[in-house]
């Protein structure tokens, strides 16, 4: 049978064999808890102080700017809620900031936090997915307490231009957050040079493990932890310190940081090689979403055609990508992500995202291209929305 | 990693009438031989199904369609397709009492998020009845 | 040098060669994301659905029933706040009940819970650290949203009657949560036999992975998620599964459960071989809390002498011990659990936790004592409230 | 695995002074040949320390202490009584003036929550100190 060929890298990441390896002995042999007196536990006090040391200096911030959470989701409600209840405890609410075509991690929150009495307010995007920082600054209001815009789409790996946007923040005197769960492997991690307050981070996506993540919070920054108990994490996020995967975790984001160079301008080529060949060999294909993205990402629609189908045929050829985002996959309304681009619905629901990663080689792209060629052609066939001349009938 | 397509979100069922639906509408030119005509669904939820029926005495002798939509929608099309014109064909009547249910079962289950595609089907079906019901004033 | 005696299992184990050796290949092969729709998300789905299985036979209970989290903390904040937030979106409060001798992660998120406008009580235990049933049946009032007790106390190892209070719970018609980590290597865990609504349990403290933790749930009960995202677990907790965590879990439960007769049995043995034999050999040394307690769990003072020192000591001859909970072990009030059985602060103070574990054997018991009781008498030398004929001097 | 005392929570000299406290009060016989005595602690916080000093034309030349406590008390009075009787002895003036500060420094410093045992140390020694004085009337 064939290889299989993953080109869902964005939906997650396997772990490398690499970080695998650094970890093992905190299983088995330095498996303290960091919170013991003793030097087993005090070797794992260390080993994690490592890590978050290395974080840092990778963040340019300082080491008590880092905490240590169970997952970039868990980081993104700790940013966002932890500031809703800094406010519900002083028997306030007030307003929160994000744009349409954020991850669900940021969105279900909001909308959760509406409940909760807050105001929540939606900014558009322009047809490359790319936020309308126009919008943004007239939304800003007096009781805004945070604004909270992702580094990288998970989608369309559209880059939002964050310095722009933490400059407008800084102005405004609002704090901001960026969730850079997809962006960390590829993108400037400076928090400094960036001009954010809070980022977040996870393991999942940079080939460490899942199950971690992190928040970068600037120290002055005052929030409520979500999870309490034994004090963990500065007080932030109480839990007995998942030792292996916190090693993990820095391990991954160093190793990310020392190729991210090399493996950006490969995938770049990589990346613009697939997209033209696709536009080329593909008819009433069509790219979604900036060019400026990441070095990673393609994803396109094809006309008439529908995505779920396509994935599944993908697969039977041992290619595996995806539609939207792995949290919708199986859900029925299109991405929100490509109608909030204004991209209609029966080409949103003909998107499939090609992701590629550290293991994906010319070889597999050129097979892929040569699958999705056969499979666009007997979807369309079967289609009634399929017009050879026009790309879609008229309806 | 080898790939041995071990896993798989549908049925076996759905699987095969997936990957080579039946009576799938292969060309334009065919649409004359049919008498009834349907087309369902619509474009936010991402399926769109087109029917041809030819009813001779009333009974639909020959089904031929068109999907665009999931892979649970291309195969519960299929089976409809095959439901209604096995065995020489289905009465008019019996045709109208197909339910989603009955596809369902015959693809050995549907995913419970999928359930509405095969719902679609006898949708595109009673359309089509009913345009051939109105072109013969019935 | 010595070889490592780690008597300090209560605070956490190491993960068994067993348990690590089943998720590898779920780092690096199996890796998907199991929300991905492709043959490689399939099989995480399937690999999570079937520790799942697993989790629920072990617990009596139905699938949906289990939830997986971060953390033995994370599980017990989603048991209490989810209830809280559920009241809260309401627009109500309530009451909730707990006991004096509680891990943090339980006192913590109470205490929060009163700063979020919620009534408490913290019931009393007696001598020997077993909850006042009496005082449990009159603090139920109208307004009780949960009684939260924990199964085995983490210091001493003393068992609560789980049963029992949870026919107080059903004939008052209130819920009732265990915090069952420490419990789950070797104490009943069939929720139906235990008549339990929500139970608490995490992969660090029975030789799985640190970093995972589940809460079962009974599914009548409506609770808020702390996590909002991708509606994970049900929508109860969001975030990419951690998929080696969670087959860690369920083997690591799966061993437990399978060895639970005969280990507990050997520790037993063990324990009270200990027990024992430090009460012949060291004078004035006092078991703090009920025999009624964990087959793994001894908890001693030695009067004239302070826990941090012994440790440090015990710490130079490679013996790993523990005073009071991991969690406080670097602060400086005694421990809570001990002064809430009336144990007098000097004698708190002097207290050392040997928590024994799969690992343990004899002649470390007797390598552990032989020191100890150089140590015990060296430190009392030194002490300028010993006092060899009545143990401490009078004040 | 091989345990090689590698880590350590407290600084070096914690270490040495902690294992080996020095000045250690042997017996309690011994009492006689000094002419100041402090106490200080509670119960509560897990300290107690009593010390007993020699003052010889205001110098204290001989120092002797107990302590009940953790590894940073100990360590922080056994440091204490050599600063106050190293060269000969240090006059009571300048002894009064030792604060916690001081001490910690000596010890290659403490970890912040266990600052306050340092200080312990000095209040003793000031009890010891006023202790002479009001028996010889000073
Ligand atoms: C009784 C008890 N409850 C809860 C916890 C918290 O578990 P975790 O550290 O996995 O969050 C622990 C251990 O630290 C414990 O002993
Ligand atoms: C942009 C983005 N944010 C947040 C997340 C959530 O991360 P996790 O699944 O680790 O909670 C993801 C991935 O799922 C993501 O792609």
């Amino acid at each position: 049978m064939n290889k299989i060929i993953y080109l869902d890298n964005s939906a997650t990441t396997p772990t490398r064999k690499e970080v695998l390896k650094e970890t093992q002995k905190y299983f088995l042999k330095q498996f303290g808890n960091p919170s013991s007196f003793h030097s087993v536990g005090l070797e794992s006090k260390k080993a994690i102080n490592k890590a978050r040391k290395k974080i840092s200096k990778i963040l340019n911030c300082e080491e008590e700017e880092i905490i240590f959470t169970g997952s970039g989701t868990e980081s993104i409600n700790l940013a966002i809620k932890g500031i809703a209840f800094r406010e519900i405890l002083k028997g306030k609410r007030g307003h929160f900031i994000t744009q349409k075509t954020e991850h669900d991690a940021v969105i279900q929150t909001m909308k959760w936090l509406e409940k909760m009495g807050f105001r929540t307010t939606y900014i558009n995007v322009d047809k490359k997915g790319i936020i309308k920082l126009n919008e943004l600054k007239t939304a800003i209001k007096k009781d805004t307490l945070l604004v909270s815009i992702m580094y990288a789409n998970n989608e369309t790996g559209v880059i939002q231009p964050i310095q722009k946007i933490s400059k407008i923040c800084k102005e405004k005197k609002v704090l901001f957050h960026t969730d850079a769960c997809q962006g960390a492997e590829y993108l400037l991690l400076n928090t400094k040079k960036l001009g954010i307050d809070m980022m977040t981070i996870n393991g999942s996506k940079i080939y460490g493990f899942k199950g971690t993540g992190a928040l970068y919070k600037k120290k002055e920054i005052k929030i409520e932890p979500l999870i309490h108990g034994g004090n963990h994490e500065f007080g932030l996020r109480s839990g007995t310190e998942n030792v292996p995967g916190i090693i993990a975790l820095a391990k991954a984001l160093e190793l990310a940081e020392k190729e991210k160079k090399i493996e950006n301008k490969r995938l770049t080529k990589l990346k613009n090689y697939m997209i033209n060949k696709i536009k080329k060999e593909i008819s009433f294909s069509k790219l979604n979403g900036s060019t400026k993205r990441l070095p990673n990402n393609i994803n396109f629609s094809f006309f008439g055609i529908e995505g779920e189908s396509t994935l599944l045929l993908l697969n039977e050829k041992g290619i595996m990508v995806s539609t939207g985002s792995a949290c919708s996959s199986q859900s029925l309304e299109p991405s929100h992500v490509l109608t909030a681009m204004g991209i209609k619905h029966e080409i949103a629901h003909g998107s499939i995202r090609f992701s590629l990663g550290k293991f994906t080689t010319k070889k597999d792209i050129d097979y892929t291209i040569k699958e999705l060629k056969k499979i666009v052609k007997n979807l369309r066939k079967i289609s009634p929305i399929w017009n050879k001349k026009t790309g879609l009938i008229k309806k | 990693m080898k790939f041995e397509g071990q896993d798989w979100f549908y049925s076996k069922k759905v699987k095969e009438h997936f990957l080579k639906p039946k009576n799938v509408l292969k060309n334009k030119s065919e649409i004359k031989n049919y008498n009834g005509y349907g087309k369902v669904g619509n474009m936010k939820c991402g399926d769109i199904m087109e029917m041809w029926i030819k009813i001779e005495k009333g009974i639909i002798k020959k089904c031929k369609w068109k999907t665009w939509g999931c892979a649970s929608a291309i195969a519960s099309t299929s089976m409809l397709s095959i439901i209604i014109t096995e065995k020489g064909g289905m009465k008019i009547n019996d045709a109208l009492k197909i339910t989603g249910k009955e596809i369902t079962k015959r693809l050995g289950g549907l995913p419970q998020i999928k359930i509405h595609c095969s719902v679609l089907g006898d949708e595109a079906l009673k359309e089509a009845i009913k345009d051939y019901e109105s072109k013969n004033n019935l």
